[in-house]
């Protein structure tokens, strides 16, 4: 626990080097796409340089270890998520997008019908929106949506209404807007309670805590390397060996199959079934070198970490700023994540944010893919901060100066 | 902060500020068109009324950055009243203002080649291509009214 | 044209440095995967380093950088396949495999129907089948096959009767596994004659020779940059952009959306409607990067070489094995690529290549995910020899000699 | 070479050059059972008979690489004539061998835990575990017997 230090965390990140309209960089992003330190990126130059292969088809020595390498990513990653079945149960995505739509289209597709309910949060993201939208539009099943508090939390003194027909709940596990940390576990106790399974988007919280599915008690977790200081191009679904194992098949093409005849085909098992062609080799090596590397500093050292930082902004955001700048989402740390969304009065966010970028100040304003949330709360864009690793206080410092002058430009 | 002054001209903060032809009009008559930015969550509702080839009155309703709201306003500003002929001629000018690529600016920030003089006040936003994220808040509004003049054609 | 030098190309290629059981690698498995220049690669770990950022949808300095760095990729590539409508047309998809999915699953779904045909041929890789065969599944289309002549080639003899009723003409511009180049241009003439469309395999052929697709004027294009000198994570889809805006979300998520509201959603336009979710960014650079690369070669120079290496080879294996070693494919160079398919003699393809890799000759054995077209040649496998641009006659001789050890320890 | 001397064992080519009840068996009353290396291509079908819990009669048709073949042709020799029982533990000791991994083999190539007498002469395909990718290889028989003993069990 003591052994954590975000400078030490800095050093170890590239991108912190850089300069911008003449200021070091002030990345408060992380929410959208975290920096990957060295280690990440040099696992993937070294694939690159010294194994690169396709996987899985061949037996020479660098397709072996290329090999070795992909599916060690897939063990990795299945240890930090305490998958209890292991690599089996892990599938590689291009993103969590893919995650959901390989969820919605395979698993939805088979198991969902006509009058059947799926239950969702006012607080998702589209990628946990728009799959569900289009299986209602093919198959008539119901989309329904937890409503969120004025307090910006679940509101769940209706859930036992909500759940009447409730096949799956698909939630996030924290909100990419509001920073909101929802009772994952007592969801999954509700869902399982009325037979449902249940669905959890790890986008955010994937790199900011612990995650233990079985701990959870959850039956699907969708997730990006990209969020996690890992690279673009791989995200991961993971379920339970028996479900995953009764899933129809989703993409179709090589490597997915058993046999493939002029009359039909054959799918594999495994979570190959859901893997069609050639799948993010290097990525997976990246992801890998990343959970290794968040595994290092500890998933714990990091959620207490990013929640001192949340409560010193939160604090200064009111001193510095009370009726100038409003935060969209908990006004404390408990069951809160470190994304803090700002609206600042009279000025849009993309104005804001254009301000901060000349003092290097890389913050993202916008819809944040969840628009149902913005119309929840009235409101068409916000100035979304969001603190990863190696973020440090004095980065809140730089966005409040940066701030005050947005406010007096557009005041 | 120079660039940013080149971006934030007073007479864009001005329109901003006071957005002009803000409002709805009865429609039908009128003809209601959509904007959505769907990058930034920037909308924008445009009402046209056009007779006799003629935009004889434009509101808009909508949010969006000062850029996209001032740019906006300035259409209003700019087409109403005018021929469909006129109107097409102005969003070609506009377009063309912001696909100047910023490379072409002089130092001084005028654009070599776009007839700025027939853009009046609209030529206040060539700062935008600077910026290349925003020249889409910037043709917001012309997107949607060009639409709209589309949509009335194949009615 | 004459400054083309495959030594040169070695050069840039940190792989063909790696030593393999005491052996200098001997790399002949590009038409797998192909190996990355160092340029490739060094612009993926500068994107990483300089200017990660997720793309569209923040106005910050690293931001807009990655966002013109992916958007410059779709350039080049929109280029590189002389797209008329430019990069409006181009699509990134994960692999090729995504990409006929999207395909089958969009364009196929809102355009055919029961009793339709998509005319496929014998010679075609899973990732051209199997998703048309969901579609068969789910839609009652007809999925039918041109045959194979006992000379590898496409038996065009009975094409009007193949074409009855056919609305879509699916196929591979050159074969993975018999190296055969079909007739690209007469196929299309001959869809577009009953009203049907052409979509074109280009995974192989991409990175062999030129394709302009005004040029062959055909209707889609798949393929993958990790089979030209690119990244792995990263495909593309091309189609004329009166198709491409005419076609319904596949994937959906944020990103692809122009609004979402709780009762439903609209599609943004152009290719970030097929785009859910974060892109593969570094990938995108990636892919650029080995476009410019391929352009600096020339690709007329590319085609020229790998025709004399597999010529040599074709020759040699003549010389030196025949009766012994019989090669599944073309015997001559005329529209034929640098994919060499061999069937030892008793030997199983999978013991050659293991034997082979010994020697440090990575070559692929198998059915390389076309199991029709091995049917159709009696094999359960064969042992693929595949070139590239920094291929050497001397890989050969390696070949030839470790394919002596081979026949002798199983003779 | 010596590796690759290790995986190609002289009695694994024998079995491959000379494959031991090789065949088919009239099914019904035989039970078929299909598997498929869908990586290499390597096809099996076992071709099963049992009688008061004896595997009375084992045949194998199919194709595939020296070791998928030579390890079923094992195989056939090793569970011909035996209890389901004694059929599950040659099953489990054999998937054993070949989980062992190849770091903790002895220098002098011994699985230093599974119990190598029971496995008889399939000791010999101790050398595939060196090569990973060819597990499957060795292993694609013997999980198709396995599935085949499951499918017996639920019918
Ligand atoms: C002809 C052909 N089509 C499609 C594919 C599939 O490409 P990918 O695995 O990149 O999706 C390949 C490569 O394996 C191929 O050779
Ligand atoms: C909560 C949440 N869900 C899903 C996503 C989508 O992730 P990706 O874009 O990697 O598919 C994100 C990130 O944008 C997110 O924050």
């Amino acid at each position: 626990m003591t052994s954590f230090d975000p400078h030490f965390v800095r050093r170890d990140i590239p991108l912190l080097e850089r300069v911008i309209n003449d200021h070091a960089i002030t990345y408060l992003d992380s929410g959208a796409t975290s920096l990957p330190p060295r280690c990440v990126i040099e696992a993937m130059t070294r694939y690159y340089e010294l194994r690169h292969a396709n996987v899985h088809r061949s037996v020479f020595q660098t397709a072996s270890e290329a090999t070795a390498a992909y599916e060690g990513a897939r063990d990795l990653t299945a240890r930090f998520i305490n998958a209890p079945g292991g690599a089996e149960e892990v599938v590689f995505t291009k993103n969590t997008t893919e995650s959901f739509n390989l969820l919605a289209k395979s698993w939805g597709w088979a198991n969902l019908h006509d009058g059947d309910v799926v239950l969702l949060s006012e607080m998702e993201h589209h990628a946990n929106i728009v799959p569900w939208f289009q299986l209602r539009e093919e198959r008539g099943i119901e989309v329904r949506f937890i409503p969120v508090t004025d307090e910006y939390r679940l509101d769940l003194s209706h859930l036992d209404e909500l759940l009447n027909n409730v096949k799956l709940v698909s939630v996030t596990a924290m909100s990419n807007v509001l920073g909101t940390i929802n009772p994952v576990r007592e969801l999954a106790v509700a869902a399982h309670g009325v037979g449902a399974l249940i669905a959890i988007d790890g986008a955010q919280s994937i790199a900011h805590g612990p995650t233990d599915v079985v701990d959870l008690d959850i039956d699907f977790l969708a997730f990006s390397a990209h969020k996690m200081l890992g690279p673009t191009g791989i995200g991961v679904f993971w379920t339970r060996a028996e479900l995953l194992n009764e899933m129809p098949p989703f993409l179709g093409g090589g490597g997915m199959i058993a046999d493939v005849r002029l009359d039909g085909y054959t799918p594999a098992n495994g979570p190959t079934r859901f893997e069609a062609g050639t799948p993010p080799i290097a990525e997976a090596v990246g992801l890998g070198a990343a959970v290794r590397y968040l595994q290092g500093l500890g998933m714990a050292n990091i959620d207490a970490h990013e929640e001192n930082l949340t409560r010193d902004a939160l604090q200064r955001l009111e001193d510095q700023f009370a009726g100038r700048v409003r935060v969209i989402g908990p006004n404390n740390v408990v069951n809160r994540g470190a994304v803090v969304s700002l609206d600042v009065e009279g000025v849009h966010a993309h104005d804001v944010a254009q301000v901060l970028d000349q003092f290097g100040v890389c913050v993202r304003p916008g819809h944040h893919c969840a628009k149902p949330l913005m119309r929840r709360f009235g409101l068409s864009a916000t100035v979304r901060v969001s603190y990863g690793p190696y973020s440090l206080a004095q980065d809140t410092d730089v966005l409040l100066e940066a701030l005050e002058h947005a406010v007096k430009m557009f005041g | 902060m120079s660039n940013l002054e080149d971006l934030y001209r007073e007479i864009i903060l001005d329109h901003y500020r006071s957005p002009r032809n803000r409002g709805e009009l009865p429609s039908p008559p009128a003809q209601r068109v959509e904007g959505f930015n769907p990058l930034c969550g920037d909308e924008i509702v445009v009402y046209l009324n056009i007779e006799d080839g003629v935009l004889t009155d434009i509101k808009l309703t909508g949010q969006g950055c000062s850029i996209s709201q001032a740019s906006s306003s300035m259409m209003s500003s700019a087409v109403k009243g005018k021929s469909l002929e006129q109107v097409r001629d102005a969003i070609t000018s506009f377009k063309q203002l912001m696909t100047v690529h910023a490379s072409t600016l002089q130092e001084n920030g005028q654009p070599v080649e776009a007839d700025l003089r027939s853009l009046g006040e609209l030529a206040a936003l060539q700062g935008v291509v600077k910026f290349p994220v925003r020249i889409k808040c910037a043709t917001l509004a012309w997107n949607t009214l060009s639409q709209g003049l589309d949509d009335q054609l194949s009615n």
